[in-house]
């Protein structure tokens, strides 16, 4: 926008518009390229969560090197809520993850899942009780680019029924459901035989979700859902979670993007070196707060902090 | 928007472009020590494919040729380097023929799978052994099935030449009993084709259907493109590790086992002869497909057999190892090849020559 | 073009059908194994040279091409050239599939029914026989009281070796009243040349000063490690020639050496090879061509022992004045004595371990 | 004498570290070979042809030269066309690298048999040639113990942990190092940052090249004087598995196949000292193989390749 003089949209292999970069400005863009007005803070209905569904005590980590990367975590997850984490990369919200989907041992503590344990559960046996995961690095961890979107659209579920019976895979049925969520989804180009690889982000990212989803999950872990994605995509993954949170499906939302977990949580935690530093609400909290606690401060000392700086009175939000 | 032809032409095309390349250059090699590289050719094609006995000679060695070629493919699917075809060939061929060896009085219905079986287990055990260090150690499958190759050879020798041991000449074991033994297709003189070919065939559909219709299949392939993505999709990589390991070695054992069952009836020293070793060609240029690891074992079989009868036409035969060598090099350059079939299938590079 | 190579691929044909012709099948070792390979088809240019044959080689590459050689090799020639104990199945597979060609095996031993074809002339050899020369002179030789055995691998032709050299080194110690040792190992190699050298060295560090190696070319290698050994201990370099060091053998009163075997090895390395334990492939290869082109072919086997001039001692060019020419004489009449049957050689275990040498040189 | 007292004595002999040296040596430098090509990103299991054709260009050099100084540079350069075919082909054109080396352990071995018929006038193996002098170390010679070990050593042995000192400065200490592993471990932010991705990885792979055929002139020049048909026996094999054990680590590597080497030693040694059946003698020879099996599995357990080793860099 800083160097074009004229700038013309695409959308659909067709040119919605073209405007002179100095009569435009960056939402009106945004519009022309998804085609309709973009939500950029979304709007989430009031909702009471449910019972707990998940419980995480003590929770310790090591990293790839053996070191501690999560310290002794703990926190709850109600059904129909969405619990964001922020914090600046690489304070233990990638081994976080890891370790709530079975990717990653547990040290120390307890992962305690509809009243069962599950601290020392495989991936395979966390699948089975519907807890799903949409992973940070979706290339590396979330999809085998080299498969057609109809295989990558049932890993994870792959060997059970409909998917599968007595060993064998029933292309029938995954084809359907392929084409079904496809359509669903939006995937786009719409075929199921194109190698996953090979579409765009933001449609491999729609891959992913639409699997997720259509596992039905009771838990989700969901990692950094719109890194490199197009606005377009980002509001459609936007939408998506809060679909699931409408279906009372516990999220546990780790993101860099602060907007991101500020409008989506209904509660916030920040990790610092393996460690919260803080409970916040996010519409209890100012992003110079959250600033801080990335940085390493807890948020009982932010507010003593702000205390003092005001004589000891407390601050009306 | 690169090409016109179809991906399926492309995929047929590449390799036998490759192989009229390295029949061109190899054929400068001969003219360059004085022979003529159009009659070296007619011999050695007589010689693959000119009478029944060479037809019979070419298809025994295709037998075990697409049986280590399905090995070592198997494993580059699943993403694991199996370069021990070899000692699994071998480990196949001594528990065939120790099992063989005692089942004189049995009844060849039984006799024959029960022999077969020894052998495929044999090979899997074998294979297990790096699959399973792999799995829980974290041990490289090239160290460990480098290394079991000269274990193999050493035990092979240890075998023939001590416990097993009979006769006088080669260090070889008794033949395995008549009933564990696989009858011929058909007899041309000293030559015979081995039924076993017809396994050989079999093992490559089911290997086929084992990749392309199971779960198994599923899993295998996807720890071999992604293993990350494989593991938070709920595959567990150390169990993939062992299975690919163990289907890998069972079917380099398979072909030890037929080698004992359908041609040799024994094992004796140096058993393998680099059949484990050019599997690795073999499921290369066959692109680690199972239908194409068949055309790909009677490709290097025809060059084997072809290259014994070129001797006549005094051209050495070690030019056979340059071919196979420069195929395999053109098929791994495959872009080049693609590129150089492009240029000459497109109208203006038609118009330009 | 096409017909023009047709044509003198036809007049080939024409012309071979007249000729005699022979064609050797090598083992998987091929020519260029400067042992029997190269052997056999010594004795087979000989008989070219003498009678005008037409001669050809086909190597082979693996086991399993054995059958496939054999019988091509079969329709072609009149005379086929199996080398090679290896080959042996396939020989009697092959041979009544072409009865009119002739067949001769070289160190292949009948089949285990112990019939053999018709057509085909086997040639075994007692390389103990050999070898028990060799053993004996090492053990004349030796400074240290230990010679060296490096085998290949322990198939039966090696094991005869080892037999014959350690009666031989029997022998000279009951007919002296002496303890010479003999140290063992194996290669489980007939190409690993390094391994061969490795192992050279090792023995030699364990005291050994004289080493045979019945190995193939793991052989190389021991000779090898003796020139290296010995140009260390004379303190000359490697080009120094054979009268140099002769003297510093005399000078020094010790030296190193290897045996050579199969065929006459001494030249490789002139003066550090003390002899070698022939095995006349090439007499076997030239006699059986011989008999076959004037029409005196037998079949059958034939084992090939001193008496028939199957094995001996090598001439020794380069080192015979090293020998006392008592211990030449002594060999001289050993030989006469198993030549006569007054000696009997052990070709297995069993026979060493009762071996014992009952002579009385009458000089 | 009882097995454990023979391997002690064993251990107490000169002549067992000279056997580990003289065995380790070909295995060091391929290694090192393997290190330099695969911390690049290339993987090379050719390591076997180019020092196979490394072996045979150094006798035939040597033949015509009477040289043999001559005899390894035309190894080194044998060595570097036969890498440089695998780098063509891997960096430029993205080739299956296995695929590629694979090819080339075919293409030299079938050159280098071929070649001999009209070189040498015989196949199998080639005439005896000069050899690269051995060379002695006064100092070393007088010092008991060590003067025995080190008398007679070929100067590769004392090139090969030379090799290794430098391999290690360069890759670890020198912004070069610094840019090949980079360029190992992650290609693309290398690219942004200015690294010539595809420069480097052909340095990587040539050097494997020149320290492979090191390796194999050393086995036909340095130790015996003639090639054989079968040269390298496998040893480029156990070579990468050495670079592997060694954790992709040049010094790793040289303690791998210093261990490789002690256990070949040790069979070699035991079959001079035990007095067993000839085919017990033969499974002594095992020893090197469940040796290395034991290590690697119980003791060393997961090595790490570099993140991008054997993945083709394409510029987008």
């Amino acid at each position: 926008m800083e160097i074009s003089d004229n700038i013309t949209v695409m959308r659909l292999g067709k040119v919605t518009g073209n405007v002179a970069a100095k009569n435009t400005n960056a939402r009106e863009l945004a519009n022309m390229m998804v085609g309709r007005e973009v939500v950029l803070r979304v709007e989430k209905s009031a909702k009471k969560p449910g019972k707990v569904a998940v419980e995480v005590d003590n929770l310790w980590v090591k990293d790839n090197r053996n070191l501690d990367a999560v310290r002794g975590i703990s926190f709850k997850i109600r059904k129909g809520e969405v619990l964001g984490v922020a914090g600046v990369a690489g304070n233990g919200q990638t081994e976080l993850v890891e370790a709530l989907t079975g990717l990653r041992k547990i040290e120390k503590g307890k992962y305690i899942y509809n009243g069962e344990d599950v601290t020392k559960k495989t991936v395979r046996e966390l699948r089975e009780r519907n807890i799903g995961h949409i992973p940070e690095d979706r290339y590396k961890y979330a999809m085998v680019k080299e498969y057609p979107n109809y295989y990558n659209l049932i890993l994870g579920k792959h060997y059970k029924e409909p998917f599968a019976k007595n060993g064998f895979l029933n292309h029938k049925v995954i084809n359907k459901n392929a084409e079904i969520l496809i359509k669903r989804f939006d995937v786009r180009p719409p075929d199921g035989t194109i190698p996953t690889g090979n579409l765009s982000g933001g449609n491999q990212q729609k891959v992913v979700i639409a699997r997720e989803v259509s596992f039905n999950p009771e838990f989700i872990v969901i990692a950094q859902p719109t890194r490199g994605l197009d606005v377009g995509a980002i509001e459609y993954v936007h939408k998506e979670i809060l679909n699931l949170r409408e279906k009372d499906v516990a999220v546990l939302l780790v993101s860099m993007e602060l907007e991101e977990v500020l409008s989506l949580s209904d509660r916030i935690i920040v990790m610092y070196e393996g460690e919260i530093m803080g409970e916040v609400k996010p519409d209890e909290v100012t992003i110079e707060e959250l600033g801080l606690m990335m940085a390493g401060h807890r948020i009982e000392d932010i507010k003593l902090e702000e205390k003092l700086a005001h004589g000891g009175d407390p601050i009306e939000k | 928007m690169k090409n016109k032809l179809s991906k399926n032409a492309m995929n047929i095309l590449v390799p036998v472009t490759s192989v009229i390349i390295a029949l061109f250059i190899a054929g400068i090699v001969i003219l360059l020590i004085g022979k003529n590289p159009l009659s070296a050719y007619w011999v050695m094609l007589k010689g693959a494919f000119g009478n029944k006995a060479a037809l019979a000679a070419n298809i025994s060695k295709m037998m075990s040729l697409v049986l280590t070629g399905l090995a070592v493919g198997f494993g580059f699917r699943a993403g694991i380097f199996n370069i021990g075809a070899e000692g699994q060939l071998m480990m196949g061929a001594i528990f065939s023929t120790i099992v063989g060896l005692n089942l004189g009085g049995v009844s060849p219905v039984f006799a024959i799978p029960i022999t077969m079986l020894a052998g495929i287990l044999g090979g899997a055990f074998w294979a297990s052994i790096a699959g399973y260090l792999k799995a829980t150690t974290g041990a490289h499958e090239v160290i460990t099935t480098i290394m079991l190759n000269w274990i193999a050879v050493y035990l092979t020798n240890y075998f023939v030449a001590g416990p097993l041991a009979v006769g006088q000449g080669v260090p070889k074991s008794p033949e395995i009993a008549q009933s564990a033994q696989l009858p011929p297709l058909m007899t041309v003189q000293a030559t015979t084709l081995p039924s076993g070919i017809i396994v050989s065939i079999i093992a490559a559909i089911l290997v086929y259907i084992l990749l392309e219709k199971t779960t198994t299949g599923y899993e295998l392939k996807a720890v071999g493109f992604n293993p990350y993505a494989a593991e938070a999709g709920a595959i567990s990589l150390s169990k993939n590790i062992v299975l690919t390991m163990a289907i890998s070695g069972a079917l380099a054992g398979l072909a030890g086992s037929m080698e004992v069952m359908a041609i040799h009836h024994r094992i004796f020293g140096d058993f393998s002869g680099g059949k484990g070793f050019d599997g690795i060609s073999i499921a290369l240029i066959g692109q680690n497909n199972p239908i194409g690891i068949i055309f790909a074992a009677f490709l290097i079989s025809s060059l084997r057999t072809g290259s014994n009868a070129m001797q006549f036409a005094k051209v050495p035969d070690d030019i056979v190892t340059i071919i196979q060598g420069i195929i395999i090099f053109l098929v791994a350059a495959d872009r080049i090849v693609r590129t150089f079939i492009l240029k000459f299938s497109s109208p203006k590079g038609g118009e330009s020559k | 073009m096409k017909k023009a190579v047709l044509l003198v691929l036809l007049m080939a044909l024409v012309v071979s059908s007249f000729a005699f012709k022979v064609i050797m099948v090598s083992d998987v070792g091929g020519l260029g194994d400067k042992s029997f390979n190269d052997g056999t088809w010594a004795g087979i240019l000989k008989a070219k040279d003498k009678y005008g044959i037409d001669v050809q080689v086909i190597q082979s590459k693996e086991q399993s091409d054995y059958v496939d050689n054999l019988s091509n090799a079969a329709k072609e020639a009149d005379v086929v050239v199996a080398v090679g104990f290896m080959m042996s199945n396939a020989l009697f597979d092959v041979a009544p599939q072409y009865p009119a060609t002739k067949f001769i095996g070289i160190d292949i031993a009948p089949p285990e029914g112990g019939k053999v074809p018709k057509n085909v002339q086997l040639y075994l050899f007692k390389e103990q026989e050999s070898a028990f020369f060799v053993g004996y002179l090492a053990a004349a030789m030796t400074k240290t009281g230990k010679v060296g055995f490096i085998g290949g691998i322990a198939i039966p032709p090696v094991e005869r070796f080892r037999y014959g050299y350690m009666a031989g080194v029997k022998a000279y110690n009951d007919i002296y009243g002496d303890n010479v040792e003999v140290v063992v190992g194996y290669t489980e190699s007939f190409t690993d040349a390094a391994k061969g050298k490795s192992m050279a060295l090792a023995q030699y560090a364990e005291g050994a000063d004289i080493i045979f190696a019945a190995a193939g070319a793991c052989g190389n290698g021991v000779i090898d490690a003796a020139k290296e050994k010995s140009l260390k201990l004379y303190g000359i370099d490697a080009n120094a020639d054979l009268a140099t060091v002769i003297d510093k053998y005399f000078e020094k009163g010790e030296g190193y050496f290897a045996i050579g075997v199969d065929s006459d090895q001494d030249y490789m390395a002139p003066g550090y090879v003390l002899a070698s334990a022939l095995k006349r492939v090439d007499n076997a290869s030239y006699y059986g061509v011989r008999d076959a082109y004037r029409n005196r072919f037998k079949g059958g086997l034939q084992v090939l022992g001193a008496l028939e001039d199957g094995v001996s001692l090598s001439q020794m060019k380069y080192t015979k004045g090293l020998v006392p020419a008592r211990i030449l004489a002594e060999i001289e009449y050993l030989n006469y004595a198993i030549k006569s049957g007054l000696l009997v050689v052990p070709d297995n275990e069993n026979d060493l371990n009762n071996f014992s040498a009952d002579i009385e040189f009458p000089f | 004498m009882n097995v454990f007292q023979a391997v002690f004595y064993s251990l107490s002999t000169p002549i067992f570290y000279k056997l580990m040296l003289i065995s380790a040596t070909p295995l060091i430098f391929a290694a090192l070979g393997g290190v330099f090509s695969e911390v690049t990103g290339v993987t090379n299991i050719a390591l076997e042809g180019i020092m196979k054709i490394g072996a045979f260009t150094a006798v035939v050099f040597t033949f015509y030269t009477g040289n043999p100084w001559l005899g390894l540079l035309g190894a080194i350069i044998a060595g570097v066309m036969l890498a440089w075919l695998h780098a063509y082909v891997s960096i430029r054109w993205s080739a299956d690298q296995i695929v590629s080396a694979t090819a080339l352990i075919l293409i030299a071995s079938g050159l280098s048999a071929f070649l001999m018929e009209p070189i040498f006038g015989h196949s199998g193996q080639t005439d005896f040639v000069a050899k690269i002098p051995k060379v002695k170390i006064p100092a070393i010679q007088n010092v008991p113990f060590f003067g025995q070990i080190f008398d007679e050593m070929s100067i590769f042995v004392y090139l090969a942990f030379i090799a290794v000192a430098l391999s290690w400065f360069l890759i670890y200490k020198t912004p070069l190092g610094l840019r090949m592993r980079a360029v190992g471990e992650n290609p693309k932010s290398a690219d942004t940052l200015g690294v010539n991705v595809f420069r480097i990885r052909y340095f990587g792979v040539l050097m494997s090249g020149v320290l492979a055929a090191f390796a194999g002139a050393y086995l036909s020049i340095g130790e015996l004087g003639q090639f054989q048909e079968n040269m390298p026996s496998g040893k480029g094999f156990i070579a990468l598995a050495a670079m592997i054990l060694g954790n992709w680590n040049p010094v790793g590597a040289m303690w791998a196949a210093l261990l490789f080497g002690a256990s070949d030693a040790l069979n070699i040694q035991l079959q001079s000292i035990l007095d067993i059946p000839p085919e017990m003698k033969a499974l002594l020879n095992l020893l090197p193989f469940v040796i290395t099996i034991i290590v690697v599995s119980g003791f060393v357990g997961k090595t790490r390749p570099p993140a991008a080793d054997g993945v083709p860099y394409e510029k987008e």
